[in-house]
């Protein structure tokens, strides 16, 4: 799909994702609790599914544009999920469903409604990229992302076309000492494992993609 | 490994909901709200606010009451509450004395209650933040506001508590709360990590004939590994850390605290407790009611900290004060 | 696992110094004995001597104090304290009022205080004994003094401290002890062994999915084996078995403790104790002041135990009253 | 030896046998641990190490006739051990030294001993043979040590002579049901595993009948 034709058309882009993404996650969930425990306390995973779930939800009879239901998807997913995601990646969702609004729902409006969530994700967590957080699949995600859009991209296919930045940039978190959050103290100990935070955020973003592209199909 | 549960998901409403039907006599469940607090709020008293993840009891549900914490806000096992249950809680004690968070320093944590202590002073309250940072082993001297809180979070909990109590303004419970914590020092040994509820494996395991060393009370693995050694020898490495960084002013009165993680059990701390003893008393400190017991643990982990809190004359009546709550009371 | 000591053989001996020198403010040694006392023991009032191996805290030493025990005798991990060191304690402490002496009826308990007692006796004190007999699992009903005593004793212990310091009679202490332990049932279940410090293997290992019903506090197996099962199923099990045993001459007003073993900890108690509360009410039974905490160990067992004390306008304000010891405060 | 010659020839025999004992149930401690814990709390065999270690101890520099070494080294065992087996076995040594006072230390002497020592065990315990305990042992051997009496033997030849009946009686409590101490709260459960105390037992009447025959050497 190059745009979100609609505004039931975006509303049902934003619960195809969210159903996604917990499916997707869900099934991660050990894997993440794993990466978690290697130097955190072990509940991402645990995390994500419940934040997730309640981010589903809260969506499912609401009302409102798409940019509303993002920003009640975040709110509801903050508050069930708790932690340090809880608060990061509920803020993110929300920013973006704040930035989008009504629409247009395009790649350069998504551009900078997810520039916009990320940059207040590092805010609140004062995080830089290489810190081995989730901001290290998101800023060379936003980066590739901004590519697509200066070529002129459609939504689809330029959001897929930057999943493998981000899916990269999580990768490299392995090489990382952690600087921020729970692994933080551990120094050294924490590397050689993937965070686990920059690993789901790869999870949420792919499945956004699956859902550019069904909800093109239909 | 944790074993009595219905649904995993389910867990901290649960937890939440047989607490406040076992301790109704102490605690009431903030309605609408992951929390608890004291039966009879003050309102012209400062609202001392605890919290974090579940899995550390008594930390921190049991620590409300009378003389202690005014209300705990009670996240998921290990995970620190959202920012709207802290907000919950908040508007549910805060009175016009104003409200003083305490927990230990994580960034989790620090997220959520900093977001709602925003939102509550953008609604016009007085609320300040004193973080715990006790562990040692989480951060070099000199940066000693990154450290992590472990079991020295009794300690500043309870002292701010006796200040609100007394009827101190919120200035002076923060600075009290904010010097307990510079006067208070903890570090910890692991033997076997914990299990979460509906998971087969542990968060770590340690080989046998080791330790962690720095532990965390989230199930997190040591910052580093060790030999496991005789209680005595576990006795002198956890003092040779401790003493290495005693706080600034320091007297020679100190509280000592030698907490269990959750399976090494009362008899082990007190032979481990007959060494520190010893040793503290050879160092020519003066030892104020020790505290052997589990104070903040990380559900079933195997392993002990010891936190020493150097007192004076103004901190040594707050901590003798009186209280009453589920897990401790002081007559 | 025991994994905090230094030579197994001395672990008594070290436990009991770290207990003291931890505790020193509200209790002492007995000179030349394996016991605490009190710290000014007042020798007008029946003396209540409790005791039984190590492994079990906070019983027994942790219960002693002003209000509850007067002194305990301590043996080594889960072997009762010889005859000459109950002896001893006893001479320490006993004053013109006599001596109650209370623990769990297990053999080597029995053995070893009773030639005290007799000794004793023969010098001319007054000593009687109340055997704590509330674990239903032991022995089938109708032969309740054949049963062995588990958690109950905290409540047997309780009751006869609190009578002794009002000031009663020694037979007025041994009756209101008797009437406890009579009014009182307990049942346990086990997920775990533990392990002796200085050994490898647990007492007992407990196949995966499966739970130990009837559970000692000595590392001793069940009485048999069922699957385990979800938290409000447990519940259930633990509150038929309790409840088809209903004591005679019960009311509707009941205590109850729900019983950490070790390393079933506190959250999974209270997640527990949620269906059982309900199920209490749903019984119309009223409940006095809920217990959940672990209060009669087997060091590092996994496993918990219910019980339930009947009781009535007699027994309440003594459950009630006010004590002071290392392990269990009433302001 | 028929029978102990003189009083320090006795008084070697009583230091003989418990050293003999300790070694003996020392090599057997963690098997004696183990038949504990089947329905018991896994304590026996540190438990009589710790009973023994102390009789030797109040043995060494202790002066006084074989009977009052006995007596003392009983109490001493009873002190140091506590549980069921060191109000128990305490006793019975502590009875054997008293009936043996002075001597003679001869096979009738010692038969009278020992069973003066075995009925004070069984009233102690309220336990009858068959109920799965030292008794089990204790009893048989005691059957076998009069008939050796009768017989007219030696002091060594008809103690060890009636070592077999005890360690016969010690192997048949694994196909009783426990009805004293600890493990009669097991019921069915204590079948199968011998009893840790008449296994014990069997170990310090052995002891015994090395003592007799070491010192008969010297
Ligand atoms: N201050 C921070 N800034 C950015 N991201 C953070 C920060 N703290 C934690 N994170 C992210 O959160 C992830 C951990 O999330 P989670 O395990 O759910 O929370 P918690 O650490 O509270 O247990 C980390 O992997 C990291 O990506
Ligand atoms: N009432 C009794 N009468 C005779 N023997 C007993 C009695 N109770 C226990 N025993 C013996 O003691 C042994 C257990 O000793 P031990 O394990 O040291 O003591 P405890 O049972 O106190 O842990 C049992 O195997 C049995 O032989
Ligand atoms: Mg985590
Ligand atoms: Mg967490
Ligand atoms: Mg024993
Ligand atoms: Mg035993």
């Amino acid at each position: 799909m190059t745009r979100m034709e609609s505004t039931t058309n975006a509303q049902q882009v934003v619960r195809l994702w969210l159903a996604n993404a917990l499916a997707l996650v869900g099934e991660h969930e050990e894997e993440l609790g794993r990466l978690d425990a290697a130097a955190g306390d072990g509940d991402h995973g645990t995390t994500m599914v419940r934040g997730l779930r309640a981010a589903n939800a809260a969506v499912t009879d609401a009302k409102g544009s798409a940019g509303e239901l993002l920003a009640q998807a975040g709110a509801a997913f903050s508050d069930a999920a708790g932690g340090a995601s809880g608060a990061l990646v509920g803020m993110w969702i929300t920013t973006i469903g704040q930035r989008l609004g009504d629409g247009p729902y395009d790649l350069p409006a998504l551009l900078e409604a997810v520039q916009a969530g990320t940059n207040r994700v590092a805010r609140l967590g004062k995080a830089q990229p290489g810190d081995k957080t989730v901001l290290d699949a998101l800023t060379p995600f936003l980066a590739a992302l901004e590519a697509q859009a200066a070529a002129g991209a459609s939504l689809g296919d330029g959001w897929r076309a930057a999943l493998p930045a981000a899916e990269q940039g999580a990768a490299a978190t392995r090489e990382m000492v952690a600087r921020r959050g729970r692994s933080a103290k551990l120094g050294e100990r924490s590397l050689g494992h993937a965070d686990p935070g920059a690993v789901s955020m790869c999870y949420l973003l792919r499945a956004a993609a699956d859902a550019f592209d069904r909800a093109g199909d239909e | 490994m944790t074993r009595l549960y219905n649904d995993p998901a389910d867990f901290r409403e649960e937890l939440i909901e047989g607490f406040v039907a076992a301790y109704g006599r102490l605690v009431q469940r903030v309605p609408n709200a992951s929390g608890v607090m004291v039966r009879a709020p003050q309102p012209d008293k400062v609202a001392v606010i605890i919290g974090g993840g579940s899995g550390h009891y008594p930390a921190f549900c049991g620590y409300v009451g009378p003389g202690l914490a005014t209300a705990a806000v009670m996240g998921n096992i290990f995970s620190a509450p959202s920012a709207e249950q802290v907000y919950r809680v908040t508007k549910a004690v805060a009175g016009a004395a104003g409200v003083l968070y305490s927990y230990g320093n994580y960034s989790g944590d620090v997220l959520n209650f900093d977001m709602a202590q925003m939102r509550c002073e953008d609604e016009g309250m007085d609320v300040r933040t004193v973080l715990v940072t006790d562990d040692v082993a989480s951060a070099p001297r000199g940066q000693e506001e990154e450290r992590r809180g472990i079991a020295g979070d009794f300690y500043v909990f309870k002292l701010a508590g006796a200040s609100a109590a007394r009827g101190d303004n919120l200035d002076e419970v923060e600075r009290l709360a904010l010097k307990t914590n510079a006067r208070t020092r903890s570090f910890g040994v692991a033997f076997a990590g914990c299990t979460l509820p509906g998971q087969r494996a542990p968060l770590f395991t340690v080989d046998a004939g080791q330790m962690e060393l720095g532990l965390g009370v989230h199930g997190e693995p040591g910052i580093s590994t060790g030999e496991m050694r005789p209680a005595r020898e576990v006795a002198d490495l956890l003092l040779d850390t401790l003493l290495a960084d005693v706080p600034e002013g320091a007297g020679s009165r100190v509280a000592v605290m030698l907490n269990g993680l959750g399976s090494t059990k009362y008899e082990e701390l007190f032979v481990l407790y007959k060494d520190v003893h010893r040793r503290l008393l050879a160092e020519g400190l003066e030892l104020h009611d020790p505290i052997v017991n589990e104070m903040v643990t990380s559900l079933d982990m195997a392993g002990c900290s010891l936190s020493l809190l150097w007192l004076d004359d103004e901190l040594a009546p707050l901590l003798d004060a009186p209280c009453t709550t589920p897990a401790y009371t002081i007559g």
